[in-house]
């Protein structure tokens, strides 16, 4: 192994969502400093929430993440929705599902496209790009478009949805906005491919480091909303039980709690799923898979953006499928279910883009007492430290710009999302 | 119906502004500037004194601004004295001779001054409201035979703020106009007088039954104002003001001049104090 | 004219509001002609100091902070609050009504002197500022238009008028003749009501009004079925800040 | 010209035909309420709804209008006039009276070509109202519970048919070649006068005194603290005047893309209800208090336009009743300045 010492000091990652740093102190060959600092400033939604209405939670909380607002808002809902006894009906269950969609496309595409594509490019962002390359940057701007419109017909708009209540929504899309949609969608499935086929060409980092992939699974579909909590080490979680697999707890370099369940640390996101659920996906999206040489059991990390790209055409496919199903149905105008009690604990958990995120509330007589929100890259923060940990023997031999651009190639392809990761869960539980 | 007017419902809309050509600017103070503009195809824009045009740059907007110039002097351009205090006054004070403004109008009923004829005129402009009274100033000196006394009092901020200097020179100079100024707030060079403009009135003596006022200014002037005339025995019929108000089309339809069942840009924006005493919100 | 160099930055939020900026893109890639953006961490990794306008997203929530609001101010010839959590704390100021000590405990437990923070406040609070884009998050068309202004060496400017205004444009049935509640009639329009239009409730993220008659909206509140606790809860989504700053200007009156 | 019978049962098929060459709008349930929409299926129709939120202005003054569109700088500007055909169905009684205001307003002094065009690709389907659309209305009072002649098409709800009264040959047109209309017989003629007869006794007088002593009363109000009492309980949300189908204050503003170079020039309902209505640059603010704004809104109302125009400029919807949130409402305010005005009030508005 070289003798070298080298000092890589991140200060502010850039394209990803939130503040965090990246220390690394090697001394003379040995790993002194492995960290991924969290400075964001801690956010305290648990504690705001307490003594509101329930109704204020989903607003309130799809402020914790912009990009997955919508991620946050259903899982809010379908916490209190559990607390207080509320079945939503078929047709909720469906649009929720579209809405859901909308918002992994948009997210997916975001991270692919404007935060990770720069990389392999050799630029610093997708402004250069613009000049370079602008078929491919309005190919995924109009994909992104598509996918915000899909969440606004839905409940106004994907960044802290509108229409999502407890128990359904408060409006809804005409069968003329869904049509227009659909089609849009067939159009947009050239698109889905040429965005594998972009992926194809781009040279993903080896590198291997196995550990337990955690991810919502349901036997009837690749599942985003609701689920049993699943690992590839083996054993299956109701979401009930969601600390039992958590077990977060701090560490004073970071304002987002860690987590761990049978190992050291897990992976939750796109490639957890993609390990867990590959045999539910549509079977468009599995061929993707195969094109880009992705294969279930992956333990690349760097492999997860090519995940998210499966998942971009599973998502693409699938909501087709659904506003199929609704158009048949017929859009009803409902008025949202009805609590069946006021009190009562409920806990909420959604495959939101980077992984699986939980919402956990207590509620008496309508009023929130406590709350506690884990969030997918808090899950994520152990796991990264530990493939950092592993990546940087293997790299030492390389200049220090190249180790760094390996290090943020690696948090990025976590597409972490470091404003919702501080929070911090509620202690009164423990 | 005026020239512009004309070419104006050519547009087939009467929003729709004509282009009208800068061909000079000057500064008069700090926050003044007078643009000469100039109509397409040498149009007149045959104005009353006392009227306004609605002036617009597209993209920024449209506000009021009264013709400053005298029908009697210019024919085929007009001039606006532009006080920079908001979106499309600073974006005009970046204009060069040579570019263009919309234009609408004019607008509004001006001042009656044939009925002035005969009789004493005093004006009273404060601050800005010199910009309008020139035009009626000037018109009534381009015809100063058919009018009595002449008197102007004219309150300004500061020395600094006094629009028309060379003009009111000028006025000075005449033997047949009696001109006084007054300033808020003096500075090493001025040596006339210091005050609110109320305060010209105590040496003022004129023949009120044959005197009429015109009086233009900020609103808070107003009151004052009217109080020394109708002291000095003016009747409410021969005081004159011209209104301020905002306006969003300048004829009588966005509803923000109305004034009571009147609309200011219609039916004024000048008005005698017999017309509008009894209208609450009027002053 | 040259393009004017943009710098965006971010404190306390969820990055919604700059995410807002990135999908205006999809409808105005001209954006990129217009300006050039020489620092935007959330999407590119070049990085100006170099800038003439700072869009700042997020609340100050920590002294930390202050320092680099101060650089920003300093480098900047405009400063613009981009957002609800810069233009009034957004829901980051829920907090300030709480006892801090309560709230940091609640959530960081036994590890809460780990973690700087005071609280929330919007970014005028703490330097000058020359314009705000309200909302949570902004709306894409108002930013658009609000580069407009600026590029035509102007100030964002928005009409003083509450949201009920733009709901009647719209001529949706109030919410309230729906059975739900609604800060419209105290609200900065300019969001074109899409709240009311999806069929909820305003919740103020625009913030207040000029002249807001609190005292009306609150029995109008309370005659639609609510109690105190609820009514509070409603004005505090994100008003909480302006709403103290009243309440102290109140008392000293 | 002798009334024509329509049989309910055509009614769709007339829709539908009329859908082929016209914009057709009318009140469609929405939310517990009704909205004027356009009728892409017949069955949406609802004619006989009690009242809209927005009344049918919208489609004569519309809430967002271009007035112009420019390029290059302005060099080149375009009027924006938009010739849309347009056929409104079932147009209460109040809201044909506040057309024929709109009418005024706009044909007069300076004509408003943006609403003329609009007004004249407009065909005016009304119907009689035979029961009180709601609470709130007060129609008889302001009489305005009879169509004023505007109207191109008048419909009778006669129970399994209407009678229909052509009021002009933009009306005439739009029955032409409709085979399922026919001359009403002289039983039609005994049941439409009956069925007009019945509905008087069913709508109440809601002011306590002639609409005729409404100016004068107002007249003597302009002092009344009760401009106060209205000023404390408003919200200054505008909804009244938003409502309002004779309301027709605009702002204008200005757009332009990224470029500074093309752009529109757009009017936008306004309302002197909100807090920069009156106010001026320099900062003064001639209605700056709710209660004068109250008072304003009222008078013009009441009062300016009937001076203006000869016209009264309420007609007694009652919308504007049914949107406030604190209760506001014009009858009650009319009553009660009435009231007050019996007894000498010493009371001064707070300026
Ligand atoms: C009959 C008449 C004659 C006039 N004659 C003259 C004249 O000869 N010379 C002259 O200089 N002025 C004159 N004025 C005044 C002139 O019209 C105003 O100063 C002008 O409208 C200001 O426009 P602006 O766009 O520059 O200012 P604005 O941008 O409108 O700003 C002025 C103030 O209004 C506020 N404001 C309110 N609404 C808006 C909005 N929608 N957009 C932006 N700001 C708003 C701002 O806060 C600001 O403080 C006259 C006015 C009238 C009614
Ligand atoms: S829904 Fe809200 S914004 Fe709309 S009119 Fe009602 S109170 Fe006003
Ligand atoms: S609707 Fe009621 S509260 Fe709103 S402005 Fe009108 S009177 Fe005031
Ligand atoms: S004032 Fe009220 S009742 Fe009268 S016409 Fe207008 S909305 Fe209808």
């Amino acid at each position: 192994m070289t003798v070298k010492t080298v000092k890589v000091d991140v200060h502010h990652l850039t394209r990803v969502e939130g503040h965090g740093n990246i220390v690394v102190d090697v001394q003379k060959g040995e790993l002194k400093q492995c960290e991924l600092q969290i400075v964001e400033t801690p956010r305290f939604f648990e504690a705001m929430l307490r003594g509101r209405p329930y109704g204020d939670s989903s607003t309130i909380t799809s402020r914790i993440c912009g990009i997955c607002a919508v991620g946050h808002a259903t899982t809010s809902l379908r916490a209190t929705e559990t607390a207080l006894g509320i079945e939503p009906t078929q047709q909720t269950v469906l649009l929720r599902k579209l809405n859901f969609y909308g918002e992994i496309l948009d997210s997916h595409i975001l991270h692919a496209y404007m935060l990770i594509a720069p990389d392999f490019l050799g630029v610093g962002s997708v402004i250069p790009l613009a000049k370079s390359a602008p078929d491919v940057v309005l190919r995924a701007l109009r994909m992104k478009k598509l996918s915000g419109d899909l969440c606004a017909a839905i409940c106004g708009r994907h960044t802290h949805p509108i229409a999502m209540t407890v128990g359904g929504f408060t409006h809804f899309p005409t069968t003329e906005e869904l049509y227009s949609l659909r089609a849009r969608l067939e159009a947009m499935l050239t698109d889905v491919t040429a965005t594998v086929e972009l992926y194809q060409t781009l040279p993903i980092p080896d590198f291997e480091r196995d550990t337990e992939y955690i991810a919502l699974r349901k036997d009837s579909e690749y599942s985003f909303i609701d689920g049993t909590i699943a690992s590839t080490d083996g054993g299956t979680w109701p979401v009930s039980q969601y600390r039992d697999v958590t077990n977060e707890y701090l560490v004073p370099h970071s304002s987002a709690k860690h987590a761990a369940n049978q190992r050291q640390s897990y992976m939750v996101g796109a490639l957890a799923r993609f390990n867990v659920n590959h045999d539910k996906l549509h079977p468009q999206a599995r061929a993707a898979a195969d094109a880009m040489g992705l294969k279930p059991g992956c333990t690349n990390p760097y492999m997860n953006t090519v995940a998210q790209v499966v998942e971009i055409a599973h998502a693409t496919y699938d909501s087709i499928t659904l506003i199929d199903k609704l158009l048949e149905r017929g859009i009803q105008w409902e008025e949202p279910v009805a609590p069946a009690r006021l009190s009562g604990e409920g806990t909420g958990a959604c495959e939101v883009p980077r992984g699986i995120l939980f919402h956990n509330y207590v509620i008496e007589e309508g009023y929130v007492v406590g709350a506690n929100c884990i969030i997918p890259t808090g899950q994520n923060l152990a796991n990264i430290e530990a493939d950092m940990r592993a990546l940087v023997p293997q790299i030492l031999d390389r200049s220090r710009e190249d180790i760094t651009l390996a290090l943020e190639m690696l948090v990025r392809a976590y597409d972490p999302c470091i404003s919702c990761s501080t929070h911090m869960l509620n202690v009164a539980f423990e | 119906m005026t020239t512009l007017l004309k070419e104006t419902l050519q547009h087939s809309s009467i929003y729709v502004p004509t282009i009208a050509r800068i061909t000079a600017v000057r500064d008069l103070t700090e926050l003044e500037k007078l643009f000469t503009l100039e109509l397409p195809h040498h149009y007149s824009l045959s104005h009353r004194p006392g009227q306004f045009v609605e002036v617009s740059l597209m993209g920024v907007g449209e506000a009021p601004i009264s013709i400053t110039s005298s029908p009697s002097r210019t024919n085929s351009v007009f001039e606006l004295c532009i006080r920079r205090v908001g979106n499309l006054t600073n974006a005009l004070h970046q204009l060069q001779p040579g570019q263009f403004v919309g234009i609408r109008g004019p607008f509004g009923r001006g001042f009656p001054f044939e009925r002035f004829r005969g009789k004493d005129l005093l004006f009273v402009p404060g601050g800005l409201g010199l910009a309008p009274l020139r035009s009626l100033i000037n018109e009534v000196l381009d015809d100063r035979g058919k009018y009595g006394r002449i008197t102007i009092l004219y309150g300004a901020r500061s020395p600094q703020d006094l629009l028309f200097r060379e003009e009111l020179a000028e006025w000075q100079a005449r033997a047949d106009v009696d001109v006084q100024v007054t300033v808020d707030r003096p500075d090493d060079t001025w040596g006339g007088n210091i005050g609110v403009i109320t305060t010209l009135f105590k040496n003022l003596h004129l023949h009120a039954r044959n005197t009429v006022a015109v009086v233009v200014g900020p609103p808070v002037m107003y009151r004052f104002v009217l109080m020394e005339l109708l002291g000095k025995g003016i009747s409410e019929g021969n005081i004159w003001f011209s209104f301020e108000r905002r306006m969003k089309c300048g004829v009588g339809k966005c509803g923000h001049c109305q004034l009571q069942h009147i609309y200011t840009c219609q039916d004024g924006p000048s008005f005698s104090y017999a017309d509008i005493k009894h209208l609450e919100e009027a002053l | 004219m040259a393009k004017p160099k943009i710098a965006f930055f971010e404190f306390t939020s969820c990055e919604g509001c700059q995410l807002t900026v990135v999908d205006s893109l999809q409808d105005h890639p001209e954006l990129l002609d217009a300006v050039e953006i020489v620092q935007f961490r959330e999407a590119m990794s070049e990085k100006g100091e170099d800038y003439q306008i700072a869009f700042i997203e997020g609340s100050c929530s920590r002294p930390g902070d202050e320092a680099k609001l101060n650089e920003i101010r300093e480098k900047a010839d405009l400063v613009i609050a981009l957002g609800a959590c810069a233009h009034l704390g957004g829901v980051n100021a829920i907090r300030n009504r709480m006892p801090l000590e309560d709230v940091r405990k609640y959530v960081y437990g036994d590890k809460a002197e780990w973690y700087a923070t005071y609280p929330a406040r919007p970014i005028s609070a703490v330097i000058p500022i020359d314009a705000v884009i309200p909302g949570c998050p902004i709306d894409r068309n108002e930013f658009i238009r609000a580069v407009t202004y600026l590029l035509q060496g102007r100030l964002p400017y928005i009409p003083d008028n509450p949201v009920c205004i733009e709901c009647k444009l719209k001529g949706n049935v109030c919410v309230y003749h729906r059975g739900m509640t609604c800060l419209g009639p105290i609200t900065l329009a300019g969001c074109d009501a899409i709240c009311p239009t999806y069929g909820e409730g305003c919740d103020g993220c625009r913030g207040l009004i000029s002249a807001p008659n609190i005292p009306a909206l609150r029995t109008v509140l309370a005659e639609h079925g609510m109690n105190e606790t609820d009514i509070e809860a409603k004005m505090t989504v994100f008003l909480t800040y302006q709403r103290m700053e009243l309440e102290a200007a109140d008392h000293d009156s | 010209m002798g009334f024509k019978i329509m049989p309910k049962s055509a009614l769709a098929d007339w829709v539908n035909r009329l859908r082929a060459d016209y914009r057709v709008v009318g009140p469609q349930p929405r939310h517990g309420q009704y909205v004027f929409a356009e009728i892409n299926d017949p069955a949406d129709l609802a004619l006989d709804y009690p009242t809209s939120v927005l009344p049918p202005k919208q489609y004569l003054l519309p809430p967002r209008e271009v007035l112009f569109n420019f390029q290059n700088s302005g060099m080149r500007i375009e009027a924006n006039i938009k010739v849309e055909p347009t056929v409104i169905l079932g147009v209460h009684t109040c809201d044909m009276h506040a057309i024929r205001l709109l009418d005024h307003v706009h044909n007069n002094g300076y004509a408003d070509q943006h609403y003329q065009t609009h007004r004249a690709n407009t065909y005016l389907v009304s119907i009689e109202c035979l029961k009180p659309c709601m609470e709130h209305s007060f129609c008889k009072s302001m009489g305005t519970l009879t169509v004023p002649e505007e109207f191109d098409l008048h419909l009778t709800d006669l129970g399994t048919a209407y009678t229909v009264d052509i009021g002009s040959e933009k009306g005439e047109k739009l029955l032409e070649g409709f085979d399922q209309v026919w001359d009403a017989s002289d039983d039609d003629y005994q049941l439409l006068s009956r069925v007009l007869t019945e509905k008087w006794p069913r709508f109440s007088y809601r002011l306590d005194f002639d609409v005729t002593e409404l100016p004068d009363i107002l007249n003597l109000s302009q002092k009344s603290s009760y401009w106060n009492e209205l000023g404390d309980r408003c919200l200054a949300c505008g909804m009244c005047t938003k409502v309002c189908p004779t309301c027709y204050c605009f702002d204008v503003s200005d757009t332009v893309d990224l470029t500074l170079k093309n752009g529109k020039r757009i009017r936008t309902w306004d309302s002197c209800q909100v807090e920069e209505f009156a106010l001026v640059a320099g900062g003064h603010n001639f209605r700056s208090k709710r209660a004068l704004r109250q008072r304003h809104r009222f008078l013009r109302k009441g009062k300016y336009q009937y001076e203006a125009f000869g016209m009264v400029g309420c007609v007694g919807c009652g919308r504007c009743a049914q949107a406030c949130l604190v209760h506001i409402t014009p009858v009650e305010t009319f009553n009660e300045l009435y009231r007050r005005s019996q007894r000498t009030e010493p009371a001064e508005v707070k300026a």
